[in-house]
């Protein structure tokens, strides 16, 4: 029975009522990015660093649904994990050579490196902290797909279609690129 | 193949070939054997990759080389049969035969006509038994599971007939040097027209179901185009040859001591040349096997089994090359006897071996998944690649 | 808000499910199974002989094309699904709009077709 | 008793004959002798140095276009005695006996035989060569008949004929490191040095005879 | 929402552990199913065989002897493997399997949830396995496994675009992406004003549903699409090191991902859990809607086992032709081709 | 939840992101860290489009996406070029690639 | 951590483990001569259809195989790639050896490249006897293991006398 009781105690965070529930939720996801962000860029098999990189990319999905923006988390899993990470694999499994250990960085360079962005950080966060003080996120419904939908059609159609005129030249620029002698 | 055809599918493969080197990257080597499941059995083949084509191939063999020859030089004349049986598992009766014949040129025997029709019958359906495992297991290589097992199933029934005149099921054992063992039994005739029935449906069945398929067409189709002078000159044999459009045919063309010079049947040939090719004439030449093997159940004449022969066999000094039309191709035995108990040499000219020799020449610049397909077409059986 | 994040909490609990589900299992065959490493049974398996050549061996860059093509039409399904949901509203402009978005996009297919770059292998 | 003096056999044949006398025109003194068996087969005999010659005479000149295997014979006989009743003779090495040549003849120890077939005729021919004996080599097949490299291999591994401009003469069937050529006489079976064969009662009753006729059976 | 009627006196933490329950059953039963009635029986049957017959009657027992026989078993990890990765891939590719189930309904108020991005989710977790394998193959350091991983990453990207692009058929004519929305548009849509038997998409969306179901075949790495774990050429492809738990794992991973590939198939296409002729939000669909899902699970998995035993397989680049020269193009027309008419009926 | 939980998040993403693009020398993992930006932005999008309740700001991360496909396809194609020019990805040797 | 191996499993859950690894035993596909195709037979054709017992012919790697039928002449250039097949299948594993050539070196006993007997590189739990046995001898062979199988220890199969066949 006590564990029922306890249970029962979760039951408001479980049931996403409360804004603390929220916070956990965001505590552990940023917890988790910044851990894997941070392995990402240090660590010296560039298989493990994609597959670093795709806990970051599920964890910043994460956020967005927090964020009441499920159309864009689950466009960030297909499209991020899906399929640029998979890009990202075949990449590093097509040069070989990058496949062992990643050379020594000298410590020189590594060390300007940190300092730039610690520098980027402190810069940033401090303008955050200083622009939106207090500025709270209580989103009263998600966006729904359909809103997305009609916003592109209306407002953003020039972009829309740009986008797939970029795609078009992406796709050309890489084969004439990868082809090229 | 059309020219057109020929000359649409080079320029493919050439503008293919200028793509890959456009886009050159390292290759690989892979193994594919000696456990392999597409190497039936133990052959291994190390092919160099670039990307999935294949820059070089090279079998390597002699996981199964069990040291024919030499034993065969320690074994009297009836003791080799036991072996030799062995060389082709799949079609056993049909090694005993040129074996037998090249003794029997040697020691100037001839066989009864009886046995000789008895012999025609027993080594065409040795054929059947043979050749449908290949219709089935074909399509296993590429992939479809079901129709190997309508092979077994059917294969089963001829199995059945062959262990019915000679008791032995796989390694019959059943050729003598001037004739054979036994007569058929009784009642025997009757069951094998119906078995033979039962193999045509199978064959109309394989022709639906595997030669008639799209897939199995795209992926068989001017795949290992073997031209039909390099195929002379690697030596193929059997349908292979036949495929490639070469009209030849010991049982028809040679005098190879068999019957089938005295029955009405026709020699598939195939132009192309292709992995179908080599498929679709063997589903022909069951066929055709099959009207062979009536044609002597009808006519089989009466007499004798058994030539006279000295109780203890021993072969008059000589040399004598038998060969025939074994389910595989040519087998052929080249026998130098001193006049003892033993063969003094004897030389296996087994088919597989030459039909699998061309594969370094064939594979080279094939895909992966093709690699497979035009090593299930050639048809070799490890047996009787390294003997 | 909260009933949809309850929603989406489901999905924590189920890829946790898997997880565990899992864990249990190869756990609990971790208490039955031996442990017998060999030389021999920790080599790669390579048809029975000893592996030759490079472990990390690659293969053709032409594979990256179709990668490549893969993430732009993804890309491109990403921009379809909202218009496809609300069609009716949009109507011919969208159609219309949609329309060229596909060609345009098509035209990157066609490209790579005619560049012989469709071919794998 | 039917045997093939019964069958209508023709004395002369026409085909083989003129097969043999192109051979003697395209090779000259390469060629040592000839024989045909009418009706049957036909075997002729080359010297080592014309191997090749007579390969693209063969294949150019005689339509030969089919090559069908490439072998060698050992003529000189086994040290060991008959190995089939191994039992009687030991594991002590006898001096061999006297070699003795089959058809064609012969002049050495080793032999290089080939047969190659017309398709459209349906002819085959068997070629001979003797080796030198103190070093057994010669030319490879190969300029002629692609399909020779492997029986090269088998010949080369199995008797340690060395193949000239053979481009890969490794073993094909045993493993890297076996010694010894197996097909050569000399070569001992050693499983039957050590244990007498089995088999070596080898009669076995023939149809028609009945079982009264049995006492004569011995071994 | 109504999700919570059925439950509406239990407090959160109960559904969530009913409906992980509920999960863990619509995982592995359809593919326990799917493995006993298909890869055991019905391939038997179609081989005129019988299949397994002696644990159990007729064979039931067979798939707990596996698991019991698996749990035994050593699990090796080649020394030149990169060990976490070689060990976290079933665990990817179980964790996509499961996200998949989720947006299945079972009745009208039977789902685990119930987002409003629905088929879409779908197809976004379903990508993930990808990850998976291209882990697995990679991991063994295998030669079979990496070009088996290789030829699997290009099948599965190259098929996962027909997929998507096949469902959009379906939502234009459904205008939703919710997976209820679209079962009830079945159930209550009519086709040219005949509304007898709602309108099962099959009917006016069967371009799609054929290259659905082809792209599920593909997906699924089964024949004729099986080259990434073609036997004759690559032993077992990217599985070809996994031993023990591990490669069950997979195996279930597989038949489990069958299952729900054949579910989503149903709901898009057959209509789901909605049988003709009965109001669609009438309670009795709480209980038989399950059963009938179930039901047009096996027939969508009775076609697509049939293909896998009956069809030898493609070559890789036959395979690549058919997607990018054939599917895709063909279901880019098809959404314009639906577009146009939805626009203009 | 507040705005700047966010904001710092994705300010910290971006530190990282820049820190990985200048102390690697590995072109496909500097490419990766690049994506580490981007999803920063992404991140402050969405935060920014929360907090307004509209869905502009998604749009944009949805546009953004695009954009880092296409960046992330030429990206590789150049490293892959690079790598079949020099056998080495090491975007050191870019430098000699000039003139 | 490996309980079976310690033999601290209790008894029933051990019969359980038995019955289990007796009616699942994965073969490989693995066929070295004549013998391969008899043990095809009884693998594909309905007549004898060993997937009745339990035996499934599905891995074609040894990474997944229980049980490996040892069909067919073993020559001495094949004997190292059998043991290293054999090693390379996870425990617990059986083995049958098919055949007389199997067995014994068979019909090869006096040849130069045959190895007399597979049981000289890797232990053999049945032997099936013929050349080539039936495919009824095989599956006799095989009920025979699967009858070990279900009254075996494992506990002394890992850490007790090396197994004698009877």
């Amino acid at each position: 029975m006590t564990v029922l009781a306890a249970l029962q105690g979760f039951d408001s965070l479980m049931s996403g009522d409360t804004v603390v529930a929220q916070n956990i939720a965001f505590g552990i996801l940023a917890l988790v990015m910044i851990v894997a962000a941070l392995r990402m860029v240090t660590t010296s098999n560039v298989v493990h660093a994609a597959l670093y990189l795709v806990i970051v990319l599920a964890g910043v999905s994460g956020i967005f649904i927090l964020l009441g923006a499920e159309f864009v988390g689950v466009t960030q899993v297909l499209v991020y994990i899906g399929a640029i990470v998979v890009l990202f694999l075949f990449g590093i499994m097509l040069t070989r050579g990058a496949l062992g250990e990643d050379e020594e960085a000298d410590t020189e360079k590594r060390r300007m490196a940190v300092l730039v962005g610690v520098l980027v950080l402190v810069v940033t966060g401090g303008a955050v902290l200083d622009s939106f003080g207090d500025a709270a996120v209580n989103r009263a419904a998600p966006s729904l797909t359909a809103e997305i939908g009609d916003t592109i059609f209306s407002q953003y159609i020039v972009p829309f279609e740009a986008v797939s005129v970029l795609l078009l030249a992406a796709l050309i620029g890489a084969i004439v690129v990868a082809r090229k002698d | 193949m059309t020219d057109t055809q020929q000359i649409a599918y080079i320029a493919a493969q050439a503008a293919d070939a200028r793509v890959n080197v456009e886009l050159e990257t390292e290759g690989m080597t892979l193994n594919i054997g000696p456990q392999h499941p597409a190497t039936h059995g133990t052959l291994r083949i190390i092919v160099r990759l670039d990307g999935e084509r294949v820059v070089a191939a090279e079998p390597v063999m002699g996981y199964m080389h069990r040291g024919y020859e030499k034993l065969a030089e320690v074994r009297t004349y009836p003791q080799v049969t036991t072996l030799v049986n062995r060389i082709d598992w799949l079609g056993s009766f049909a090694n005993e035969v040129p074996f037998i014949l090249a003794a029997e040129r040697l020691m100037e025997v001839e066989a009864p006509p009886r046995a000789r029709w008895i012999r025609t019958a027993l080594f065409e359906l040795s054929r059947i038994a043979n050749v449908i495992l290949f219709l089935g297991d074909m399509a296993v290589q590429l992939g479809a599971v079901t129709p190997v097992f309508f092979a077994f199933r059917d294969r089963e029934f001829v199995l059945n007939q062959i262990e019915a005149v000679t008791g032995g099921r796989f390694h019959p054992n059943f050729d003598r040097i001037g004739g054979l063992k036994d007569d058929l039994p009784k009642g025997w005739i009757e069951e094998t027209r119906g078995v033979l029935a039962r193999i045509r449906t199978f064959c109309d069945e394989m022709e639906d179901l595997v030669a008639g398929n799209e897939i199995f067409e795209a992926r068989t189709r001017n795949i290992g185009v073997v031209p039909a002078d390099i195929g002379l000159a690697y030596g193929l044999s059997g349908a292979n040859i036949r495929a490639s459009g070469v009209d030849w045919d010991l049982r028809r063309d040679s005098d190879m001591g068999l019957a089938h010079r005295e029955l009405d049947w026709k020699v598939w040939t195939h132009p192309d040349g292709d992995s179908f090719a080599r498929y679709w004439v063997r589903l022909q030449e069951v066929r055709e096997a099959c009207t062979i093997v009536e044609q002597c159940l009808d006519g089989i004449p009466s007499g004798p089994v058994m030539a006279k022969v000295p109780r203890i066999i021993k072969v008059p000094a000589g040399e004598a090359y038998v060969e025939t039309e074994n389910p595989l191709g040519v087998m052929g035995y080249y026998i130098v006897s001193k006049g003892e108990l033993v063969p003094y040499r004897v030389k296996i000219r087994s088919a597989s071996f030459n039909n699998v020799s061309i594969t370094p020449w064939l594979l080279e610049g094939v895909y992966v998944p093709d690699v497979i397909s035009i090593l299930a077409s050639l048809y070799f059986i490890l047996g009787d690649i390294d003997r | 808000m909260s009933e949809f994040l309850r929603n989406w909490l489901m999905i924590v609990v189920f890829g946790g499910l898997a997880v565990v589900l899992v864990g249990i299992f190869i756990g609990l065959s971790s208490l039955l199974r031996p442990k017998r490493a060999t030389v021999q049974k920790v080599m790669n398996y390579e048809s029975g002989v000893d592996p030759q050549g490079d472990r990390w061996s690659q293969s053709n860059i032409r594979y990256y094309v179709f990668a490549l093509m893969f993430v732009l039409f993804d890309v491109e399904a990403v921009f379809i699904f909202p218009w496809a949901a609300r069609l009716e509203s949009y109507s011919v402009f969208g159609l219309v709009e949609m329309a060229i978005f596909i060609f345009i996009l098509a035209l990157g297919l066609f490209y790579a077709w005619r560049k012989r770059l469709l071919r794998w292998i | 008793m039917d045997t093939v003096d019964d069958v209508e056999a023709p004395t002369v044949d026409a085909a083989r004959d003129a097969l043999v006398s192109t051979l003697v025109e395209a090779l000259g003194d390469g060629f040592v002798t000839g024989e045909v068996h009418p009706g049957v087969d036909v075997w002729v005999r080359v010297t080592a140095d014309s191997w090749l010659a007579a390969g693209v005479a063969l294949h150019d000149r005689c339509g030969m276009s089919y090559f069908n295997f490439l072998s060698a014979i050992d003529w000189k006989p086994s040290p060991y005695g008959r190995d089939m009743d191994a039992q009687v003779d030991g594991p002590e090495v006898s001096e061999p006996g006297p070699m003795e040549w089959g058809t064609t003849g012969g002049e050495t120890r080793f032999q290089v035989l080939a047969r190659v077939h017309d398709p459209v005729s349906g002819l085959g021919i068997t070629v001979k060569a003797d080796l030198p004996d103190d070093r057994p080599e010669v030319d490879s097949w190969i300029p002629a008949y692609a399909g020779a490299d492997w029986h090269e291999r088998e010949a080369w591994e199995m008797f340690g004929i060395n193949f000239r401009g053979h481009p890969n003469q490794v073993h094909l069937y045993l493993p890297g490191a076996f010694e010894g050529n197996p097909l050569r006489k000399d070569y001992p079976l050693l499983a039957r040095r050590i244990k007498p064969w089995p088999g070596i009662v080898d009669v076995e009753l023939m149809p028609g005879d009945d079982e009264a006729s049995e006492e004569g059976d011995d071994a | 929402m109504n999700t919570l009627t059925l439950a509406v006196e239990l407090a959160h933490w109960q559904q969530t552990t009913i409906r992980a329950v509920v999960g863990l059953v619509a995982v592995l039963l359809p593919a326990g199913t799917l493995v006993y009635l298909f890869l055991f029986k019905m391939m038997s049957f179609m081989q005129s065989r019988l299949g397994p017959m002696e644990a159990g009657p007729y064979g039931s027992l067979q798939l707990l002897a596996e698991v019991g026989k698996f749990l035994q078993k050593e699990d090796i990890v080649p020394e030149n493997a990169d060990r976490i990765v070689f060990k976290t891939a079933p665990f990817v590719v179980l964790v996509s399997t499961f996200l998949l189930v989720l947006v299945i309904p079972g009745g009208p108020d039977l789902m685990f949830i119930d987002v409003d991005t629905g088929i879409f989710l779908a197809l976004a977790v379903s990508s993930i396995s990808v990850i998976g394998i291209l882990m697995a193959g990679w991991a063994s350091a295998s030669k079979y496994s990496l070009l088996g991983a290789l030829r699997a990453t290009g099948q599965l990207i190259a098929y996962e675009l027909p997929l998507v692009l096949a469902v959009m058929g379906v939502v234009i004519q459904a205008g939703t992406l919710n997976m209820q929305g679209i079962v009830m548009a079945q159930a209550e849509g009519e086709i040219f004003g005949f509304g007898g038997i709602g309108s099962p998409f099959i009917i006016t969306q069967f371009l799609g549903f054929a290259i659905f179901l082809i792209a599920v075949q593909a997906e699924l790495t089964q024949p004729p699409f099986d080259m990434p774990i073609a036997e004759s050429e690559l032993v077992t492809g990217y599985l070809t090191e996994y031993s023990g738990m591990r490669f069950l794992m997979f195996f279930i991973g597989e038949f489990a991902t069958a299952g729900i590939f054949s579910a989503l198939a149903a709901t898009l296409f057959l209509g789901g859990w909605y049988v003709p002729g009965l109001d669609p939000t009438d309670n009795l669909f709480n209980v038989i809607g399950p059963m009938v899902l179930l039901g047009k699970i096996i027939l969508v998995a009775f076609l697509i086992f049939w293909f896998r035993f009956t069809y030898p397989r493609f070559r890789e680049d036959q395979l690549q032709t058919l997607a990018w020269k054939v599917l895709i193009p063909l279901s880019l027309a098809n959404i314009i081709a639906t577009g146009v008419l939805k626009v203009v009926f | 939840m507040l705005l700047n939980q966010f904001l710092l998040l994705a300010a910290a993403l971006f530190a990282i992101g820049v820190y990985g693009v200048l102390a690697r020398r590995n072109g496909v993992l500097v490419l990766m860290s690049i994506e580490l930006i981007l999803n920063a932005v992404n991140i402050n999008l969405v935060a920014f489009s929360a907090v307004r309740e509209t869905v502009g700001g998604e749009i944009f991360a949805l546009f953004i996406i695009a954009v880092a496909a296409a960046e992330v396809g030429v990206g590789l194609a150049m490293v892959l070029l690079l790598y079949r020019n020099r056998r080495s990805i090491d975007l050191a040797d870019i430098d000699q690639l000039r003139g | 951590m490996g309980l079976v191996e310690n033999g601290k499993l209790p008894k029933p859950l051990t019969a359980l483990l038995n019955v289990s690894r007796k009616y699942s035993l994965w073969v490989y596909q693995w066929g070295l001569a004549c013998c391969a195709i008899e043990m095809g037979a009884a693998f594909a054709s309905p007549r004898y259809d060993v997937m009745r017992l339990g035996v499934i012919p599905f891995p074609a790697s040894p990474r997944q195989a229980d049980l490996v039928v040892v069909s067919g002449t073993v020559t001495d250039k094949m004997a190292p790639a059998v043991k290293r097949l054999y090693e390379q299948m996870p425990d617990p594993k059986y083995v049958i050896s098919m055949g007389s050539c199997a067995n014994c070196g068979g019909p090869y006993w006096d040849s130069y490249s045959v190895t007399k007997g597979v049981d000289q590189i890797i232990p053999v739990d049945v032997y099936v006897p013929g050349c080539p046995p039936r495919p009824e001898a095989l599956l006799e062979g095989i009920v025979l293991l699967q009858e070990r199988i279900r009254s075996e220890d494992m506990g002394e199969r890992w850490n007790g006398d090396p197994i004698v066949v009877s």
